[in-house]
This record gives structure tokens, sequence and C-alpha cells, in this order.
């Protein structure tokens, strides 16, 4: 059986590293203006008022928050993902986990970014964060949005770490082939790595604790996120689900978003040595999994709201169900259910391509879904007479763009400046530290190439 | 004794007449928002009078019911705050401090009443209509949340006045534009400590029910049903 | 007008007012000394009395400091001075009794009107163009004088005023007597002069009669928004509002008889629905004057009910019965009114007094402007006949002719836009003031007050210009009255009996209370609805169209804001196909109207209404082409022995125009409180 | 990192050109990038004064705070006096010195002399101060606007902050909740 050399896996994966091509520059600008257009819009926000969204009375939350649950459901790809495959040693995951950590570094920042944007004067965002002040006055403690504060930054901490200790010894690889600047850098980056034993059994205790430890960090993170909503008594809002409800859409829509990440590396930096039919087939049958969780909680959800028929809930149920939000509605269950399922359970049509169908309609569908429990909820609560509904405005649908734009940004100037793919631990197995892993079942070894 | 503000609203007095709300924008320097943003949901009216048809021509009977900040004891709209821009005071008032408010609009999601309203630009008179602006009252600025606050600049006057005066504040000496307005004496407002003023009296009727009572929010107005008779 | 209008910073937000030095305008233009002693921040009350409808209610005006911009010897600064800040009931005041009515308490906004005029006015465009520029006091005066010299026959002078305005309308019944032009025509769209005639008739009172309501056990209105807009509608609120629970153990019935529902029949127990104009019959019916079954042919409503309705009255005594609005809009009005004072006396009738005031009818005349035709001089005085009379009765047309118009109004509205001269009022509570209620209280009696505030403006009492012109003519004249102040505290009441001046006294001779069939305009066929305009509570007839608060008022029934609207029964509007807010086309025979639709569940099928009070050519920033005039869709049909308007006599035919266009604001999200319970599970 | 974007975003706004508001409409809105700066920084220049008032002066010859600022007793607002209030006694005293001349000079032409605040909240601080209450509790004048005695232009010795203000409340168990001051 075939097997890659050191050497040409060395050689590959740093290739982007080394060489650029136009197209790089090309997609940079394009991406960047982008997000500058994103960023004067917010300005333009800021200078003409808040009304220039669509937010109106009572839908007072809406595209915004949207983003930020789906951005911090994103983010779960990664860390949670590779957590859980680096602590059941999967040995498929080595190509994987970098993209997938990265995922959550960045797409954590994007997130966390709305809960400032949708703010009515963001000047005065940081009465958020405890410091003493002679005002004598703490943020309160009681509201979710200070645990969603305390939850992400825990969260973009741990995961920062989390994706930064594998790459030291990626960094002083680098290091050592590279001169000049670029080696003055990455030697600060690598710590000062020698690839001692000692630092080896160090680097895998660091992050055996960190896999531990991130886990409880991500679920905690989005069941706070659900709580920002099952805290109000607004119908549809207020269940005792919504932390694992939301918790599996997280998981879910990560899984997409790192398969959608992995087919377009494996594309533009012609990773296709690295990056197996047999990665996407396996993160397939997690995100057919997810699916049907999905389902079935959404089904658990529908299903009580009916049976227990009270008006206020019922007011909601129905016009998403059927009424002005309905359309919406079924292009989610299609979406997030019907597509990914049909593709995902035949095994023919679990090819990659088959794999990033599924994945782009599972993020549509999931970003439906935060929109649904946002907005419909809102401008359908319990007095009738307050009821009211909610159109985008341009500076609305620009951020949201914007923000899609600043996540491709970040991940192809990360692959520039980083090798995407972790390569001490592909060249683990006959790594000196190898010793340190449990003998796995299955290794999936390099160079084969999988039916 | 401290105070607890309260009001009892009844609906068989109420003729949906609106002096309330247009007395509630005099005394408050609520904006008018123009037909462009009333139109787009964002028309701020502190206390409106919700109507509601019940049946079918000629057997339709309407049903009107001014609904307010409700001045929960147990507010949904304050926990939730995470600056404590909407809290509660010591006489029982769901406060809102604009000064402290950065806009989450949390505590108006929060709310099941709906009574909350959101500066979604600065607020413009064209001169000189500011010449009528209430001195009393915050004009209140983009970006922050701004609700019924049982016209608590009244209530403050009416306080220091009385301190001044070394003694107690009088049963229906303190009234909210809304109260005061009302010719058919459909809103009263008064002191809920004291068992003798005539918003206790009228709280206990048996025709008092709190609006969304099942939601455990502790309402400080009571409403008083419209009676039927044949 | 559209606040993107501006560019404006909120990137961080807050004016320093208080802070010199902050680059704030404010502080960049010079203070006047101000002419009166300031006490900052402490507010002083005073009365006033409140000018917008005649129901006379006596206001209580908090008065407190504010900068004001303002102009001396040409030089532009601000001046701080002791202004109105709020307009609350007066609580010794026997009407008001210390509440307010919505279009009271904004009447404040009529100072402090951005569009206010704030000088005379000449035209400087084409008529009804509304393009003026200021001139001084001087010139103005001067012009008018001159005009009124010029003038070789004083019959040729003509003026329009509103009437019941307490001595206001003495002062132009006066000028006209003593100048030697006709009496003044006195013209308001929803008037009520039937009533006053029928009760000259009944009660030998040619005045509305107060409703002690606040003792009744049972009360039965026909067609009177007594709640909403008809009448002294403080008082009358006042005192249902004790009828319902002031009383131990007592709690008032109120049933209302109406073709579409008004707030009135909202907070009534009963609402009766009848064929429009049949009030009537149904009141002779109620007193055991007309035949039951007949009854419920002509009116529409079940015998059962109406005997239901007459054995209660019969046995909840005390009991009382009202009439006005639409049911006095038909062309057999006056039998209505003389039926339900048939009912009323059948009742004991101890809950229907007199106020102490002395009776006054305006203008008897089948077509009251038709002087207008051969006028060379025209004084308008808070009248708007160009918006508010029927198109057939050409005033616009007869104002074109009219050579020379000057007008007393204090904003360019859509009759005044045709003067040659605007000599702009002071507002209420800069000048003298008084009213004479008609009804309301028994014990209301005239009351006067004086101005709670300096001009803001370089306007004028019009009594004292009017007082100064009349002094300053070839052959000087001399009003009673040396200025406004004299004028308001005259005790000399203000009635004017102006049936000399156009006598056509209720015929005595056929027994008025002989059912007639109301006469509509439009045959059925060709125009299958009834339509009914009514005052809208807001805007009353249209004159509050200006304020802004009143424009975004949510109407209680629709709440509808800065919009017109027709009102629509569901089933019809299923049928043609119209939901909320869709545009509709209707067809009278005087012209059409494009207006979004409202599916009101209140009316009959056969039935659309529309509020007057939208629609203006010229009325501010606030009420210019906003909306359609209902007014503008009026046949001119009358009463033919009082010769007022019917305007509720007017038939048309309505087809969907279009999609909606979002011209239609409503603030409420659903119609009903459950929508779902008919949901089947 | 959101500090810069802040940051970024406040320059950003400060540098874009920037149109008045219309002065025909009154509202909260800063007229300018600079007053917004101003005030989100709490930066407040110094009064400039017309005439430098001397305090000390008045204040020697035995005149009361409240013989000028005279409302402060019976309301709010204490209250810059007008022209008016000068004249009273300088009508006769002192009145061929240079400044009061210009003093008699703004009375003659029926305009007040533009004094500049030297106290006062910004609107955003939505602070409803009441002077009566703090004077019928014995507040001396001094303890917020420092001894006049010892100053000519009166300066702001005091800084009004809500510390200052609380600490205040605290130690004198006066009312403490936001609304006794915020609404």
């Amino acid at each position: 059986m075939s097997h890659v050399s050191h050497e040409r896996l060395t050689a590959d994966l740093l290739r982007p590293l080394e060489q650029t091509s136009w197209r790089f520059y090309l997609l940079v600008a394009f991406l960047g203006s982008i997000v500058a257009m994103g960023l004067g819009t917010w300005m333009y926000q800021m200078y003409m008022g808040f009304g220039m969204t669509g937010i109106n009375m009572p839908v007072y939350w809406a595209f915004y928050i949207t983003n930020f649950v789906f951005w911090i459901g994103i983010s779960h790809a990664g860390t949670l993902i590779s957590a859980i495959l680096r602590l059941v040693n999967a040995g498929w995951r080595r190509p994987v986990t970098r993209c997938a950590e990265v995922i959550t570094a960045f797409a954590l920042m994007i997130g966390a970014m709305f809960p400032i944007i949708h703010l009515g004067r963001p000047w005065l965002f940081f009465w958020l964060m405890p410091y003493p002040s002679q005002r004598l006055i703490w943020p309160n403690f009681r509201s979710p949005l200070v645990w969603d504060f305390f939850a992400i930054s825990t969260y973009l901490t741990g995961s920062l770490l989390f994706l930064f200790l594998p790459m030291i010894p990626d960094f002083a690889l680098i290091r050592d082939r590279a001169t000049g600047i670029r080696r003055r850098i990455y030697g600060v980056l690598a710590l000062g790595w020698r690839g001692t034993t000692k630092q080896w059994h160090r680097l895998e205790t660091a992050m055996q604790i960190m896999a531990i430890a991130i886990i409880p960090v991500a679920v905690s993170v989005h069941t706070i996120v659900s709580f920002d909503f099952s805290m109000a008594p607004v119908p549809m809002w207020h269940s005792t689900m919504f932390g694992p409800y939301f918790v599996a859409g997280a998981i879910f829509s990560g899984i997409a978003g790192l398969i959608i990440a992995m087919a377009s590396l494996r594309k533009f930096l012609h990773l296709e040595a690295y990056l197996h039919p047999v990665h996407f087939e396996n993160l397939g049958k997690l995100l057919l999994m997810m699916s049907m969780l999905w389902a079935y909680f959404i089904f658990a959800e529908r299903l009580t709201t009916w049976f227990g028929n009270d008006t206020g809930e019922m007011n909601v149920f129905y016009v998403t169900q059927r009424g002005s939000f309905s359309p919406l509605y079924w292009t989610m269950v299609v979406c997030n259910l019907v597509i990914p399922f049909t593709i995902l359970a035949l095994r023919w049509l679990r090819t990659i391509a088959g794999c990033v169908v599924a994945s782009f309609s599972v993020c549509i569908g999931m970003w439906l879904e935060r929109f649904l429990i946002v907005v419909p909820s809102l401008s359908h609560k319990y007095l009738t007479y307050s009821w009211g509904h909610y159109r985008p405005q341009p500076v609305e649908i620009m951020i949201t763009i914007a923000t899609f734009a600043a996540m491709t940004l970040l991940y192809t100037l990360f692959s520039k400046f980083v090798p995407i793919i972790s390569i001490w631990e592909l060249k683990a197995g006959d790594h000196p530290s190898a010793a340190l892993y449990p003998a796995p079942m299955h290794e999936h070894k390099l160079g084969e190439t999988h039916a | 004794m401290a105070h607890k503000w309260g009001m009892a609203i009844d609906q068989d007095r109420c003729t949906g007449c609106g002096a309330c709300v247009t007395a509630c924008h005099a005394e408050n320097n609520i904006p008018t928002v123009g037909a462009s943003q009333a139109a787009r949901g964002r028309a701020m009216h502190w206390i409106r009078v919700e109507r509601y048809w019940e049946g079918e021509f000629p057997d339709v009977k309407l049903k009107f019911r001014p609904v307010m900040c409700q001045q929960c004891d147990a507010a949904p709209c304050e926990p939730v705050c995470p600056t404590y821009a909407s809290h509660h005071t010591a006489e029982g008032l769901n406060a809102q401090v604009y000064n402290r408010c950065i806009g989450t609009r949390y505590c108006a999601n929060a709310c099941p009443y709906n009574v909350r309203f959101f500066d979604f630009f600065n607020p413009e008179w064209p001169r000189p209509l500011d010449a009528q602006l209430n001195p009393d009252v915050s004009i209140r600025e983009v970006g922050v949340m701004e609700k019924c606050t049982f016209c608590v600049q009244r209530i403050t006057a009416g306080e220091i006045q009385a301190e001044a005066e070394k003694r107690g504040v009088k049963d229906g000496e303190i009234q909210p534009a809304c109260a005061q307005s009302c010719s058919a004496r459909a809103i009263v407002f008064g002191d809920l400590n004291d068992p003798e003023s005539a918003v206790s009296r009228l709280a206990r009727q048996e025709r008092g029910t709190k609006l969304l009572e099942e939601l455990g929010t502790l309402p400080k107005i009571t409403y008083l049903a419209k009676q039927t008779q044949a | 007008m559209d606040r993107r209008d501006f560019i404006k910073l909120t990137a961080v937000t807050g004016t320093s007012a208080a802070l010199a030095s902050c680059g704030n305008p404010e502080h960049q233009l010079i203070r006047f000394v101000p002419d009166e002693d300031i006490t900052p921040g402490i507010a002083e009350w005073k009365p006033s009395v409140c000018p917008i409808c005649s129901a006379g209610c006596g206001v209580n005006v908090r008065v407190m400091d504010a900068d004001v911009r303002t102009v001396r010897s040409g030089q532009a600064g601000v001046v701080r001075m002791n202004v109105a800040k709020k307009l609350e009931g007066l609580p010794t005041d026997p009407i008001s009794r210390g509440g307010l009515c919505a279009r009271g308490q904004a009447a404040i906004q009529i100072t402090y009107h951005p569009d206010r005029l704030a000088q005379p006015m000449k035209r400087d465009g084409a008529r009804g163009s509304g393009s003026f520029k200021p001139i001084s006091w001087d010139e103005a005066i001067a012009e008018l004088v001159s005009k009124l010299d010029a003038l070789d026959d004083r019959k040729a002078l003509a003026i329009v005023t509103r009437p019941h305005r307490g001595n206001r309308d003495a002062l132009f019944a006066a000028f006209a007597q003593r100048v030697g032009a006709p009496a003044p025509i006195a013209y308001e769209l929803f008037s009520d002069d039937v009533l006053r005639h029928a009760n000259a008739a009944s009660y030998g009172k040619a005045q509305l009669p107060t409703y002690d309501l606040a003792k009744a056990r049972y009360v039965v209105s026909f067609g009177a928004d007594f709640l909403g807009t008809w009448g002294s509608v403080v008082a009358q609120n006042a005192a249902f509002g004790d009828m319902r629970q002031a009383r131990p153990g007592v709690r008032g019935k109120l049933v209302q008889v109406e073709s579409r529902m008004t707030t009135t029949g909202a907070s009534a127990d009963e609402w009766v629905p009848v064929k429009p104009g049949t009030e009537g019959v149904l009141a002779l019916a109620l007193a055991g004057k007309h035949d039951i079954a007949d009854a419920e042919k002509i009116t529409g409503v079940p015998a059962k009910k109406i005997e239901r309705i007459a054995k209660e009255l019969a046995d909840q005594k005390p009991a009382v019965a009202i009439v006005g609005g639409p049911a006095l809009a038909h062309t057999n009005a006056l039998f209505t009114a003389t039926a339900v004072n048939e009912l009323n006396k059948a009742l004991g009738g101890e809950l229907l007094g007199f106020a102490s005031h002395n009776a006054q009818l305006s203008t008897l005349s089948a077509q009251p402007f038709a002087a207008l035709a051969d006028a060379k001089l025209l004084l308008v005085d808070e009248a708007n006949p160009v918006y508010g009379a029927p198109k057939a009765w050409k005033v616009r047309e007869a104002l074109e002719k009219i050579p020379y118009i000057a007008s007393f109004s204090r904003f360019v509205d859509d009759t005044t836009a045709y003067a040659d001269l605007i000599l702009p009022d002071h507002s209420f509570l800069e000048s003298w003031t008084d009213a004479a209620p008609e009804s309301g209280s028994l014990d209301a009696k005239p009351i006067s007050a004086g101005p709670v505030m300096k001009p803001i403006h370089d306007t004028r009492a019009t009594a004292d210009v009017l007082i100064a012109v009349a002094g300053k003519l070839k052959t000087p004249v001399e009003l009673p009255w040396k200025n406004g102040e004299e004028l308001a505290k005259s005790s000399q009441p203000s009635t004017v009996d102006r049936r000399q001046a156009n006598p056509a006294p209720p015929s005595a001779g056929r027994q008025p209370t002989e059912w007639t069939d109301p006469h509509f305009d439009g045959a059925a066929s060709d125009y299958p609805m009834h339509f009914l305009p009514y005052a809208s509570p807001a805007f009353g007839d249209g004159s509050t169209a200006h304020l802004p608060w009143l424009q975004e008022l949510p109407d209680p029934l629709t709440s509808a804001m800065w919009s017109s609207w027709i009102e629509i029964n569901p089933k019809t509007a299923e049928q043609m196909g119209i939901a909320d807010g869709d545009l509709v086309d209707v067809t009278s025979s005087q012209g059409t109207l494009r207006v979004p639709a409202v599916v009101f569940p209140g009316i009959a099928p056969d039935i659309v209404a529309m509020p007057v009070g939208q629609g203006h050519e010229h009325y501010t920033r606030y009420a210019s082409k906003r909306g359609a005039n209902a007014a503008s869709l009026l046949a001119p049909v009358t009463e033919p022995e009082t010769g007022t308007l019917a305007w509720a006599a007017t038939r048309v035919k309505i087809a969907r125009a279009g999609d909606a266009d979002g011209s239609l604001i409503l603030f409420a999200g659903e119609k009903y409180e459950k929508p779902h319970d008919h949901e089947t599970r | 990192m959101r500090w810069v974007v802040m940051a970024v975003a406040l320059l950003a706004a400060a540098c874009g050109s920037q149109g008045q508001v219309s002065d025909d409409v009154f509202t909260p809105a800063h007229r300018t990038i600079a007053a917004a700066a101003r005030d989100y920084f709490n930066v407040r220049p110094a009064a400039q004064q017309p005439i430098p008032f001397p305090h000390k002066t008045h204040l020697a010859k035995g005149a009361e705070c409240t013989d000028c600022h005279e409302t402060v007793e019976k309301g709010p607002i204490a209250g810059i006096p007008s022209v008016k209030t000068c004249m009273v006694c300088h009508s006769q005293i002192a009145t061929t010195k240079p400044l009061i001349k210009e003093v008699t000079a703004y009375s003659d032409k029926g305009i007040d002399i533009p004094w500049q605040r030297v106290y006062g909240f910004s609107q955003e601080a939505h602070v409803r101060f009441n002077h009566a209450p703090h004077i019928r509790a014995k507040v001396e004048c001094a303890t917020c606007h420092g001894d006049l005695k010892q100053m000519t232009v009166a300066e702001r010795a005091v800084d009004h902050t809500m510390g200052f203000c609380v600490n205040c409340h605290r130690q004198k168990n006066a009312p403490n909740d936001c609304l006794t001051c915020h609404y």
C-alpha cells in the first residue's frame, strides 16, 4: 500500500504558505471589499439611527440575533467535533481537526460581533463587562445576556488555545524552513519548540486536558444562547428543551459548515491526497445522524405545543405552520430534513459532492430555523392587538452578507499563513510520540485511495 | 410606610375615547413619529386603547381595554436587562433608566404586554412645538427603550411637596396624566398599601382581574371587567 | 415629513442643552431680557376655555417657562417666557369637571404649530395656490379698510363663520349689522339645527338638551355618538361613567340604535342596527305610537326586540332617549327628532333639561352659500366651507369670483388658500376667550378667560382687528366693545337669533310626527350602498386634522393613524374580494374617491361609512393632501323645512380598485382577541 | 478587539462630512461629530464668561447667593440671574465702573448677558435635579459649588459625577434609587 513520503507531505501542505497565486490576491481583495462595505453599513446604521433596520414594535430582535445564533452554532463545528474525535482517537480525524478548530475560532468572533451590532447604543456595550466604576454599578448577573458575555469569552479563549496548541510543532517546522522576518515571526509563534520528548509529552497532555475541558464549555455556550430565548415568557420561546435543541442544531450546522470548508480546501489547495472521500463519508454519516436528531427535536417541539393547545403558543404555531411564515417554515423542513436525509441516507449519493450539497442545504435550513425561532414568536405575542410583522432592510441584509464574506476571508488568510492540515499529526503514526496513542482499531493510512 | 403605586381601570366606564393617549403624549414628551414611521410599526403610545371585536353583524360587540405598562411586581423585563436599566424601585415601580439603557431591547421582548417602545431615531419637534415639552420629563434619544412610568415625575413632585409640608401624600393627590384626563373616570390611581385608598377599594372588587394573570407577572394594574346586562 | 430628510448624528447622542459651548445654535442666538417674572421650573395653573367644539369646556392650563425663538427689531434671538405646557379639564367647571377629550388636549398644538401664520399675509400666487407673502399689520388693516370703503353697497359684504362660539358670534353679527352687511353665514357640516327646531316645537327651546345620564337607569340613543363626537362629549362621558358604576347595585343600561357602530355603540350594552333614516319609526314604536309589526318592516329591527326594549324602557325608570348625528341627517330628520321627543315625553322626561342659555339658530336655507354669488367682499372666520360643504353648492367657484377675500385664520386651510389677505388671530391661549355652553350641564354658564401666555407670533386678536377696522372706516363705525377683553367679558349672551336674518320658522302646518320616507340621492339601482360619513373622533369635521397628536392617535374602532378609509361589512368585502388596505373606488352622483378599505364588523352589508376629516388641499404639513375628503361625495340634499344638510342621504357604489398601497396605517395587528378560536382540532 | 472596532467606528464617523440638522427642528441629536465625541468622553471646556463676574466681591459685600439666584429655594432651578437682577443694584451702585457700564449697555439694549453655564448635566445623563429639597435638607451651596467666596468667575470646583451625588446620598441616607434623579 502506497505511502506519501514525509517530504512530499510537508511540501504539499506548506505550498500555500510558500507560493501565492494571483487568484489569492483577487479573492482577498473581493472578500475584503465586501467586509469593508459591511463595516461601512454598520457605521451608517449607527450614524443614521437604528431605525435603518427593519426592526419595529413588537419585533425587536430579527436578522442580527438570527445571525448571532447561527454563527455561534457554526462555531460548534470545530472544537466540539475535533475534541470528540480526538478523545475517541478516530484516526481519520487527523487531517480534519484543524480546519474544524479554525472554523470555531472565527465563527465565534463573528457571532460575538452581533450582540454589539444589534445594540441601540453600541458605543456603550462595555457596560456588559463587570468593571469597578464610581457609579458602583455592576452588570445584572441575572441577565442571560451577561451569561452570554462570559460563556462566549470563555469559549473563545478555550478554542483559541485548543487551536493554537497543536499548531506549535508546525510553526516550528515552518520556522526551520523559513528565513528572515518570516523565520522570526514563526519563531515567536513556535514558542521555542524543539520537539524534545518532554515537549511532546507536555503538548499531548495539554491537548488531552483541553479536549476534555472544551466539550462541556461548548455545550454550555449554546445552552446559554438558548437561554436568551427560553428565559423570556414569550410563546414558543419559554421551553425547557431549548438547551439540547440548540446544541443539537449547533452541531448540525457546525458539521455542515465543516464539510463545506473541507471541500473547498480540498479543491482550491489541491489536498485531494489528504482529504479523502472517507472523511466526507464519515462526516456525512454524522450529518445524517444530526439531521434526524434535529427532526426529532422539531417534532417534539411542535407536537407538545399543539397538544398543549395554549392560546398564546398556538397563535405562533399557526402562523408558522400555515400562516404568513409557513413558506419559510416548510423550506426549513425541506432543507434540514428532506434534502440531507435523502442524499446522505443513500450510499451512492453520499459522495463529496453529495455531502456538500446537503451541507449547503443544511446551512440555509438552520439559518431559517433560527429566524423562525426569533421572529414569529415576537410578532405574535399574547395581546393580538399588538401583533406586528417584520421586513428586513438593506442594512441588515448587507451586514449579514458581509459576515459570510468575513468568514471566508479569515479562513483564506489563515490557510495562507498556517498549514490548514496538521502536518505533524499526519506524520504522527511514525512519530516518536506515537507510543502515546492507544493503538487505533483501523488506522486509515495516508495515500490509501478509498472507494 | 412605603407607597405601592397601583391603578384600577374600569372597562365598564371606559368608552375608548383616546383622551388618555393624548394626555400621555402631552405629559411625557412622546414624539409623533410621522406617517412613514408609523406605517413601519413604530408609533409610540405608552398607553393604547386596545379594541377587540366579538361576533358578527348584526350581533357585534366590541371591547375596549386601555393597556400601558402593568408595573408588574414580578416583571419579566427586569431580570433580563444586562445593565439594570430596567429595575424595580422601593415603591414597586418598574423603573426605566434611559441613561443606563444600551438598547438590547431584551426587556421589550420579555414583556408579555408589548408596552415598551424603542427610540429608532432621535425624536424631532419642528419649532416651536418644542416649547410645549415638559421640562420635568427626559427627552429620550435614539437607541433607548422607554415606557409608561406611572408619571413618576408627578409622583416625585407630589412626594416632595408632601415632604415640604411635613405630611403624607393624600389619596388622589397624585394622578398620572391618563387618570387625570379620563372624563369617564375609568382610570383610578393611588397607593395600594393604603387599604382605604380608592384604588385599593376598587382592586378588591370581584370584577377585578389582572391582564395575563396566568403568566404570574403580578401586575399592579387591576382591570374591572365590563358588566353585561340583558 | 420623513425623519430621514435630515442627516443626523446618532453615533453618540444627546444634545447638551444644559451646557454652553457645545456647538448648539441655541447658544449662538442672543437672549432678550424676558418681559415677565419667571420662576424657572415651577408650574402655574391658569384657567381658559377650550375652543375646539361648541361644548365650551373650561380648561386648566399648565404654564411654565420655555425658550422661544423670536425676532425683535429685526434681530433674531431667544426669549424666555411663560408658556402653556399642557391642557387639562378645569375641575371646577360644570362641563369638563376636570376631564378633557383628546381633541381638547391637542388644542395646545394650535399655539405651537410649526406652520402657524406668524404675521399678516398677502396673496402672491394664484388663488387657491396657498402662496402668500408677509406684510405688516398696518398695511394689512389699511388694505382691508380701503376695500371695505370701496364697496358701493355694503350688502355685498359677506361673512362666513362657524356657529356656536360664544361671543365671537356676537362680534361678527354686530360688525355685520353695524356696517350694514347681511348677517354672517354660520356653517358647520355636522349641524344639530334640526334638533334645535324640533325642540323649539316640542319644548319651546331651540336648543340642545342636557341629559342627566348619571341618574338614568335606561338610555336609548338614536344615532347620537354622545360618547364620541356628538354634543357635550366630555360632560356626557363623565355622566355615562357614573351611570354605569357610580351607584351601588344600580347600573344604567345603554341601547344604541344606529346604522354603523360608533364608539358609543361600542360602549353600549345593546347595539341595534337599523335601516338609515328609520330611527324615528322605532322611537314611535317604543313610545307605543306606531304599530310594531310595521316598524319591523320599516326599520329592520325584529319585532320581538322592539317589544323587549319597550318593556325594559317602561320598567327601568328613569329612562331617557337621545337623538342626533346621522339619525338627524336625513330628509325626514325633523320627523325623527320630533318622534324621539315624543318618546321622551312618554318616558316622563325628567332626565331631560335645558341649560340656562338662550337659543341660537344657524342660517336656515337650502343653499346657505347662495348669498356668496353676488358678494364683492368676503370675510372668513374659522369656517372652511371649501372643504366642508357639498361640491354642488359651488363654494369654490363662488370664492373664485369674489373680488376680495380676507380671512382671520391662523393657518392656510382649503378656504383661506383663496384669500387675498390673512389677518391671523391669536391662539386661544394668547387672547381673551369665552364660551356659552349650550348643553352638557344644567349649571353651565357662559364663561370667559384671559390670555394665559404672551403671543409667540406677531398675530392679533380678531376682535381687536375688527374693532380697529370698523373704527378706521370712512364713516367710522363703533362696535359695542372697546377690545377683545370687553367682548369676552360682556355678559350679553351670544344669542343672535339668526332667524330674523333668514326667516323660515318650523312650519306648524304638517304634523311632524307622521312617518315620512327618507329620500336618498342616487337610485338604488345605480348606487346600491348607503354612504355614511361621520365626524372623525380625532378631527371632528376636519378642523383639527392639522394637529400631529391627533393624526397619530389611533382611531378607537379601526386603530388607523394618518389615514382616511372606508368601512365595509366583512361579508360585502369578501364578496368583492376586498381586504384591509385594498383600494376602493367610492362613487356618488357627485364624484369618485379612491380610498383604502377597512373591513368593519360593525356595519350593515349595504352601508359603507367614511370618517370626515382628512383630504385637505391645504392644511399645514401634517394634513395637506393626506387621505380623501368624504364631504366631497355628499349630494346637496337638505331637510326640507329647516334647510340643514342631510349629510347621510347620499347613495354610492363601490368597486375594488387595487391592492393595498400602504396608505392605510393601522396601529392594531388583529381585530379579534382569539383569532384561532374557530380552529377545529 | 471590540475596542478597536469602536475606535474605528468613532474615527470613521468623525471623518465623515457632517451636515447640520436643520435648526428649525428641535432634536436631542448632536449637531456635530465633535460635540458627540466630547459628550461621549465627557470633555467639557470651561465656560468663557462675557464679563468676569466677581462672586468674591459681591459675597464680600455681604450679598447672599439667594439674593441673585433667587429661585433656588422655591424650585428645581437656581437660575442664572437676568440682567434685570443686576440692574436692581447697579442702576445706582458703581455705575461708573467700566464693567458695570457693559452690563448697563446690555440692559439698555434689552439683551441678556450671554452667561455660559458652569454646572449642569448633559442631556444624555437624564438627570432631573431639584434644588429645593437639598436646600431644605440644609446642604450648603459650597458643598456642590465650591467656596465662591474664593472665586471671582465661578469655576467647576466640584465635578458633579454620579459618584459624587451617590456618596452624599448614602451618607445622608437620602433615597438612592435610580428614579430619584433619572426619569
